[in-house]
């Protein structure tokens, strides 16, 4: 059996934590390899082992049948081996070509030859259809570019063992297609694959054998031809999983939330939120569909007091919030789980607990007469950590230490806890395994239950289709249509929010 | 609850271990340069604790020193890197002082009033690129680093101008407006030690206090982590940075009531910059931003400084070693992960055997 | 018109000399921060580089190098800047100490140590003042067009124009070059940079002994063409305008350029004003505090926002996150 | 610092000199076992000796202190500390049996400790160089009235205006010196215009500035005079600004009381000169053509005005040690008593300005010129011309 790489009884231990403990991985040559697991079980360290990055404290690595010393992201590069990062590894305010060539430039007469670099690029986006603009800067280009222009990194390095943590996590449905087709055409021309993903319906597609991890352990590798969701998600947490939301029908009441003819711009001065209108009602959830960039961000900071807005106007629970700061927002009754979590959405540096209190730290009982009030604040911070199952030591420690998954629940644990009127959730589920998702799903179901508006902004078609009861599409910066959520389908959507009914409804007015 | 005890045990080693590092690294310049280091350490040793009188000197020294560390810490947190220290020190000398100077009330109005002067003026200096960095976006640094020249230039015009007295200084202080202490110099064998000192204490206090224990404290620390959650969460960013760069200024400007008030009694045209306010970014640093390490950065300062007179006049080492031994202390002290790893290492090695 | 000229004419050069070591220096402090190592030491390797120049030049005039003394000087300075700033790297990139910290304490170091040599080779807290200095001349040809020959190519020093090529060196070097690419994108994002087998570490450490070696030519061209010798009082604050500069130039060669260019303007006309008819009742503090009002005002007014490299004073460890 | 300087005297603190009680000082308490070794009777004597006129102790010199606590420049600053030290030593080789030293002061805050310092250890008499040390200097011989102080530069009372016992205070007739070579560069001036640089505004560099003023203008009130303060004794690049705009705008010849900022103004008058102009220099304080201003063709420095702060240290040294301690007095060192005058270089001054000098040499000491020390004396000056 010729197997292009080997990872035997492989040992990564952080302080505190064995984040692998002997995992053997063997990738066939020409093979797509899916490597699953839990949030935190280890399937990114595995990888970084292998692309030099972190050193195994025990274990062989063999590549392409000899043993190998993988000390540096370097000698993965000769070797063949290329990784696309979890978190992009892409230099915000260079340009896609720059961030290509970086380390391996071609030169002439000492410097760069840009101009021969980016019609490289261009060829090779050409030859496998990663659409970039190679000049463009990163920071202004959408995730989905971004996540092409780390593939093409590793190509123009001439890899051919290729390393996907987690790719599809941030795209669209239709770029997650083309990526699909995109792999079968590096297949094709005699790479192999390791792809890591929490899909298991992308595995299921694209994938030939499966190697399952749980907490830092190999349970097993398996042929996904013999496999199905189900066997798959077993293996993965433990236990059964249910994939339906279960949920009854809407009964939706007064309105809570009612935005007219908003118009938003960007830092650029360019209006991305064009004449939106949107109404959400207590009780049921609007899930707002669209490709990423179409001015959900936007909207999103628009509604929450974080960007100016432009003209229109925005009324929450009959108030008009348009001008209001984003302290005034929150009381009058908005929850909002952030898009990014680090960014926005917790002081990675503050303890859970502080986290708790983000919003309320300054009401009672966290303070009396400007005094903090500790204790209250992590009473507060346990009862939250166990009703929402949040992972952590305790409610002391610091939120850079948890998981992603965990920081997640924590922030959600926050803004539900508040009872605001309405909650908007952007991406909620971004990035977690699906144990988490069907907790968090679950968990917006019964806040609208509980008679709650519930506005999801998400880029994943299935979430959006599965939990919302109404679905407004999202096309440069408008509402081109709202449909009920049963009533419709992933094709219908996939159309809505590639923008074709916006001209048919042109034409008809 | 092992690797607790490990962290606090850790937390004390490695200043002293960096300590230790810069004396001996000194010792080694002292052999080179001809002097016997037992001598000369023997020398600043006495400076610094010799007798009640140079424990009274070092003591005054840090006075100042407390409060432009947890100047430069105060703003620090916040996320804000107020190089403008001396300056503020500086306007808040002259402010006090001339209020001690200006007006005759009795000492339980005026003596507050006057360090209030000072905290006033301080904080306006603080306000100035607090408010260009939360309106503009322009680089604290820089404008810390210019308030500072035009702290001084002001200051030394307003003195030449208005309040000259003799030579290069204001006339003294009313004595209702004086920290000095007959008690604590007595104390002390005529040191200059005046009350500032309790002051300075309770300062570390008021700044603990603030930080850890008020809800502003709260916002400050997390503007300073993280400005876009503060924002999220509704907090007003733009105004805790304004505010966090007075309140900093303010303790500067309070440090320098303690030199006008307490340890001059005037204030004086300075040729070159005082050194109090930038020896605050190596003691906040030093101390870790914190309370405690602020205060004992400042004794070690202090020390080191008073202690410098003594080394020369006694082992006849010049004092630009003690500027030498504590540039390496400061070195060391931040390389202090180095230290952690060497101490990892050998404690790894022991368990192993 | 003819008075306009006249003092032009003066303030011009004299502004062309103040910024030249300012200039150099801020480059190294380009070099430095765009590879992620914030440099508050700009100062104190620009003391180190004021003593390298005077001692060498000293050493090499007493070697009988003659007019070339000077420029060997500057040689020398840059060598021992460079030498110097390795404390800095190593402390700041292996040690992973606060990067400010450890600048604060090169700006001790180099004062201390600078001074305690100088005790120790002249006995004295001073050097002997320099035989062969760097002097000011006209360039032949350029200075005798009229209105600009006087105001830019007359009575300048060399060290203006070879700074003023360097700078255009530094941003093709920068922005050009594989070299200048991986710099910076170790200062942006060094994690990225690693994943591309550039080596984080080793290209901070250049960065930072860049740093040393254009430090140590601003702080020599100081000394050998104005100073004359060395004391611990020959850099006071020059290397804080430095940083200034660069901040207020956005980390970009030509912008730290003009910076630079718009102190040394700020500060030679407080100085010559002061001798011409019309300013001379306006009392001196407010010529004093010029060049640092018109730096706040300019910043607030239409400089602006300036972004520094995203990892900045942040110490990188392969695999932290 | 002071371990070259006393190479010769062992490390041992305090009175180095006297080796049989070297060994004895204690670290801590010198004040009390400073005369530990000595006879009890001695010691009495030795300690009613620091009383003001204890002129009983004369001759007695072996227990003799004098020492001194330099400003921030320390004893090599070319200045006014390496000359009170120049003095110091010297006073120290005439006679071996006293003990010579100095503290020098890192900044401002050093003053008083160091003054402190030395009048613990029982130093006889302490000088503060630098009229910067007056308040220090008054708190200390406050605190110590067993020592006598002396202050350079500076008059020195206790609040009320009256003298203390064990204060001198030693000034300089600054403005006198500077007339002299006011005159020199009057009479040297081609353009007919010279200018002033003075390092930070005060009432000591304005009795430079007015003593220079009024020479020029004694001898042609027609010559205009450039007067410009950087306010930074030791920023050369401002001293070179400034020297270049007044050599641009005229003056031919230049005299700076600006410490390290006149650097500067040698620079830039080596540059002018180098460059085919002729320009001068005036140094200040010492014969800076000593140390400074060689250019290809000779030497910038035309003159300088020298202050023989050495010659007043070894003065007052002297005369305490013999008892006659100049008690609560101001002593004034004129051009009459040496205490200032023009430098022993002369190569560039030519004969006729040397004659000048002499002559109005004569006539100030004789009184027959009042050399004005304020702005409001020079303009009575003036007015008198
Ligand atoms: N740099 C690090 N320092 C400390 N611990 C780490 C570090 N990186 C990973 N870990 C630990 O290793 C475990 C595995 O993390 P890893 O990132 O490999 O998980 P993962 O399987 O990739 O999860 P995800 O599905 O979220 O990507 C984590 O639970 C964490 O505790
Ligand atoms: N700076 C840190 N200090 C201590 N532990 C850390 C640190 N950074 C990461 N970790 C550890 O890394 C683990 C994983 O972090 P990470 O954000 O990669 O989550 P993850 O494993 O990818 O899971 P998720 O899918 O939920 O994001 C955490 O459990 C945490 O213990
Ligand atoms: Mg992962
Ligand atoms: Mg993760």
């Amino acid at each position: 059996m010729e197997y292009v790489i080997e990872m035997n009884n492989i040992r990564k231990e952080f302080p505190g934590i064995v984040a692998n403990d002997n995992i053997t991985l063997q990738v066939k040559q020409g093979e797509i390899h899916a490597l699953l697991g839990e949030n935190g079980a280890g399937k990114s360290t595995l990888m970084n082992v292998l692309f030099g990055l972190y050193q195994p404290e025990r274990g062989e690595i063999k590549v392409r049948g000899e043993k190998v010393n993988i000390t540096d992201p370097n000698v993965a590069n000769d070797l063949g081996i290329g990784m696309v990062h979890q978190h992009f590894m892409l230099v915000q305010n260079f340009s896609v070509t720059e961030n290509i060539i970086l380390g391996s430039e071609p030169t002439s007469r000492g410097s760069i030859n840009l101009r021969k670099a980016e019609k490289d690029v261009q060829e090779i986006s050409d030859r496998y259809g990663l659409r970039v603009d190679p000049r463009a800067k990163i920071e202004d280009i959408s995730v989905g570019m971004q996540q092409r222009a780390e593939i093409l990194k590793t190509l123009y390095r001439g890899a051919d063992i290729l390393i996907f943590d987690e790719p599809t996590g941030a795209l669209t449905p239709p770029e997650i297609k083309e990526l699909i087709q995109i792999m079968h055409n590096l297949i094709k021309e005699g790479k192999s694959i390791i792809l890591i993903t929490h899909k298991l319906k992308e595995i299921l597609e694209v994938c030939d054998r499966c190697t399952v991890i749980r907490r830092g352990v190999g349970i097993g590798t398996v042929d996904v031809a013999d496999s199905t969701e189900n066997s798959l998600a077993e293996m993965m947490v433990g236990r059964e999983v249910s994939f339906k939301v279960e949920k009854t029908p809407a009964s939706p009441k007064e309105t809570v939330l009612s935005v007219k003819n908003l118009v938003v711009e960007d830092s650029r001065k360019v209006s991305v939120v064009n004449n939106l209108n949107l109404d959400v009602r207590e009780g049921e959830i609007v899930g707002i569909a669209g490709v990423d960039g179409n001015g959900q961000t936007e909207l999103v900071e628009a509604l929450t007091g974080l960007r100016k807005i432009k003209s229109g106007s925005i009324n929450i629970t009959g108030k008009d919030t348009t001008k209001f700061k984003p302290r005034k927002i929150t009381e009058v009754g908005v929850g909002h789980i952030p898009q990014d979590r680090h960014k926005h959405g917790l002081v990675l540096d503050f303890t859970i607990g502080e986290n708790m209190v983000l919003q309320t730290y300054y009401q009672k009982p966290y303070t009396k007469t400007g005094i903090l009030n500790y204790q209250s604040m992590y009473e507060k911070a346990k009862v939250l950590i166990e009703e929402f199952d949040v992972r952590t030591p305790s409610e002391k420690t610091p939120a850079r230490a948890l998981s992603g998954g965990n920081q997640q629940k924590a922030i959600i644990a926050r803004e539900v806890d508040r009872s605001p009127a309405l909650l908007i959730a952007a991406q909620p589920t971004r990035g977690l395994d699906v144990g988490a998702i069907e907790f968090i799903h679950k968990k917006l179901i019964e806040e609208r239950d509980k008679g709650r508006a519930i506005l999801l902004v998400s880029l994943e078609l299935e979430e959006v289709l599965n939990v919302s009861d109404r679905i407004a599409v999202i096309y440069e910066g408008e509402i081109v249509s709202v449909v009920e959520a049963d009533k419709t389908n992933e094709q219908e959507l996939g159309l809505l929010m590639a923008g074709s009914v916006k001209e048919a409804g042109e034409t008809t007015s | 609850m092992m690797s607790m005890l490990k962290g606090r045990a850790f937390g004390i080693t490695i200043p002293i271990i960096a300590i230790l590092f810069g004396f001996l690294a000194g010792a080694v310049i002292m052999l080179f340069s001809g002097n016997n280091p037992i001598t000369g350490y023997t020398a600043l040793v006495n400076g610094i604790v010799g007798d009640t009188y140079q424990f009274g000197e070092t003591l005054q020294r840090m006075t100042p020193l407390i409060f432009s560390g947890i100047a430069v810490a105060f703003a620090f947190r916040t996320g804000l890197l107020n190089i403008g220290v001396e300056g503020q020190l500086i306007v808040g000398w002259f402010t006090s002082v001339y209020v001690g100077l200006a007006i005759d009330p009795p000492m339980i109005i005026h003596l507050p009033l006057a360090i209030l002067a000072g905290a006033v003026a301080g904080a306006l200096w603080g306000f100035v690129p607090g408010l260009l960095k939360a309106r503009f976006q322009v680089h604290e640094v820089i404008v810390t680093i210019m308030m500072n020249y035009i702290a001084m230039h002001v200051t030394n015009s307003l003195i030449r101008t208005y309040l000259l007295d003799s030579g290069q200084r204001t006339g003294f202080i009313n004595s209702s407006a004086s920290l000095e202490s007959e008690f604590l110099s007595e104390l002390t064998q005529f040191s200059r030690l005046h009350w500032g000192f309790l002051i300075a204490a309770a300062a570390c206090v008021l700044m603990w206090f603030i930080l850890w224990k008020t809800k502003k404290g709260f916002e400050l620390r997390s503007v300073g982590f993280n400005k876009n959650a503060s924002l999220y969460a509704g907090m007003n960013v733009d105004q805790n940075i304004v505010l966090s760069m007075s309140v900093s200024g303010a303790f500067a400007g309070i440090g320098g009531a303690m030199v006008g008030l307490g340890t001059y009694g005037y204030a004086n045209i300075l040729p070159t910059f005082t050194n109090i306010g930038f020896d605050g970014i190596a003691v906040a640093l030093l101390g870790a931003s914190s309370s405690i390490g602020i205060f004992l950065a400042a004794f070690l300062f202090g020390g080191l400084q008073q202690g410098a007179n003594m080394m020369q006049s006694q082992a006849g080492v010049a004092p630009e070693l003690v500027e030498i031994i504590i540039a390496l202390i400061i070195l060391f002290v931040a390389s202090s992960y180095i230290i952690r790893w060497a101490l990892d290492r050998l404690q790894s090695r022991k368990e192993e055997k | 018109m003819d008075v306009v000229l006249q003092i032009l004419y003066i303030i011009v050069p004299a502004a062309l000399i103040a910024a030249t070591p300012l200039m150099l220096t801020a480059m190294g402090g380009l070099f430095s921060e765009r590879s992620g190592v914030v440099n508050i030491g700009l100062e104190g390797l620009m003391v180190m580089g004021a003593f390298g120049g005077i001692i060498g030049t000293l050493m090499f005039e007493a070697l009988g190098m003659g007019a070339l003394s000077p420029w060997l000087g500057i040689g020398f300075a840059v060598i021992i800047g460079a030498i110097f700033s390795l404390i800095h790297a190593v402390a700041s990139i292996s040690f992973r100490a606060d990067q400010i910290v450890s600048g604060v304490a090169i700006n001790f170091l180099a004062v201390g140590l600078t001074v305690f040599i100088v005790r120790e080779i002249y006995d004295a807290g001073q050097t002997a003042t320099i035989g062969t200095r760097i002097l000011r001349s006209n360039i032949p040809f350029l200075s005798d067009i009229p209105v600009i020959g006087p105001m830019l190519f007359s009575r300048v020093y060399l060290t203006t124009y070879i700074a003023l090529i360097i700078i255009a060196v530094v941003w093709y070097v920068v922005f050009k070059t594989p070299f200048g690419l991986r710099l910076r994108a170790v200062g942006e994002h060094p994690m990225a940079a690693d994943t591309m087998g550039i080596k984080v570490q080793r290209m901070r450490y250049i960065g930072v002994m860049l740093s040393g070696a254009f430090a140590g030519a601003g702080g020599s061209v100081y000394a050998v063409t104005i100073a004359g010798n060395f004391s611990a009082g020959t850099i006071v604050g020059q290397g804080f305008m430095a940083l200034a500069a660069l901040i207020f130039g956005k980390w970009t060669p030509f912008g730290a350029m003009g910076a630079a260019i718009f102190f040394g303007f700020a500060m030679a006309l407080s100085t010559s004003a002061q001798q011409l008819p019309g300013f001379q009742n306006i009392p001196q503090v407010w010529f004093l505090i010029l060049p640092y009002v018109l730096t706040i005002l300019a910043l607030a007014g239409f400089v602006g926002k300036a972004e520094p490299p995203k990892a900045l004073n942040q110490p990188y460890t392969k695999g932290s996150r | 610092a002071c371990g070259e300087n006393n190479e010769e005297n062992d490390t041992t603190p305090v009175n180095n000199n006297a080796g049989n009680n070297a060994e004895n000082t204690e670290v801590n308490d010198n004040a009390e076992n400073n005369n530990a070794a000595d006879d009890a009777a001695e010691n009495d004597a030795a300690n009613e000796e620091n009383n003001n006129e204890g002129g009983e102790a004369s001759g007695d010199g072996s227990d003799f202190s004098s020492k001194m606590v330099t400003d921030v420049g320390g004893v090599d600053d070319r200045s006014f500390n390496e000359s009170a030290w120049a003095g110091l030593t010297q006073f120290g080789e005439d006679y071996p049996e006293a003990e010579v030293d100095y503290v020098q002061s890192g900044d401002a805050a050093d003053y008083l400790p160091n003054l402190q310092q030395l009048a613990r250890e029982g130093t006889d008499i302490t000088f503060a160089i630098g009229f910067l040390m007056a308040d220090d200097v008054r708190t200390v011989a406050e605190q110590n009235p067993d020592q006598n102080f002396a202050i350079i530069d500076e008059v020195v009372t206790d609040e009320d205006g009256n003298p203390l016992d064990n204060l001198a205070s030693v000034t300089f007739a600054e403005h006198e010196g500077s007339f002299l070579v006011g005159v020199i560069a009057a009479l040297h001036s081609e353009n007919n215009e010279v200018g002033f640089i003075g390092g930070v505004e005060s009432p000591l560099i304005k009795k430079f500035e007015n003593g220079f003023k009024a020479g020029v203008s004694y001898v042609d009130s027609d010559i205009e005079i450039a007067v410009q303060y950087a306010q930074d004794f030791n920023d050369a690049s401002t001293g070179q600004n400034i020297a270049d705009t007044m050599y641009s705008n005229g003056a031919d010849i230049i005299y700076h009381a600006a410490g390290g900022t006149g650097n500067g103004l040698f620079t830039e008058a080596i540059d002018r000169n180098e460059g085919g102009e002729t320009v001068w220099a005036i140094g200040v304080d010492q014969d800076q053509a000593l140390t400074e201003g060689d250019w290809s063709d000779g030497n910038v420095i035309l003159s300088s005005m020298v202050k023989r702060v050495d010659q007043a240290v070894y003065t007052v040294s002297e005369d305490t040690m013999n008892g006659n301690f100049p008690a609560g007095e101001t002593l004034e060192f004129a051009l009459e008593d040496d205490g200032v005058g023009i430098a022993e270089t002369q190569d560039n001054v030519s004969d006729e300005a040397l004659d000048a000098v002499e002559e109005y040499e004569q006539m100030i000491i004789d009184g027959e010129i009042e050399v004005p020390q304020t702005d409001d004396e020079y303009e009575e000056f003036l007015g008198s011309l």
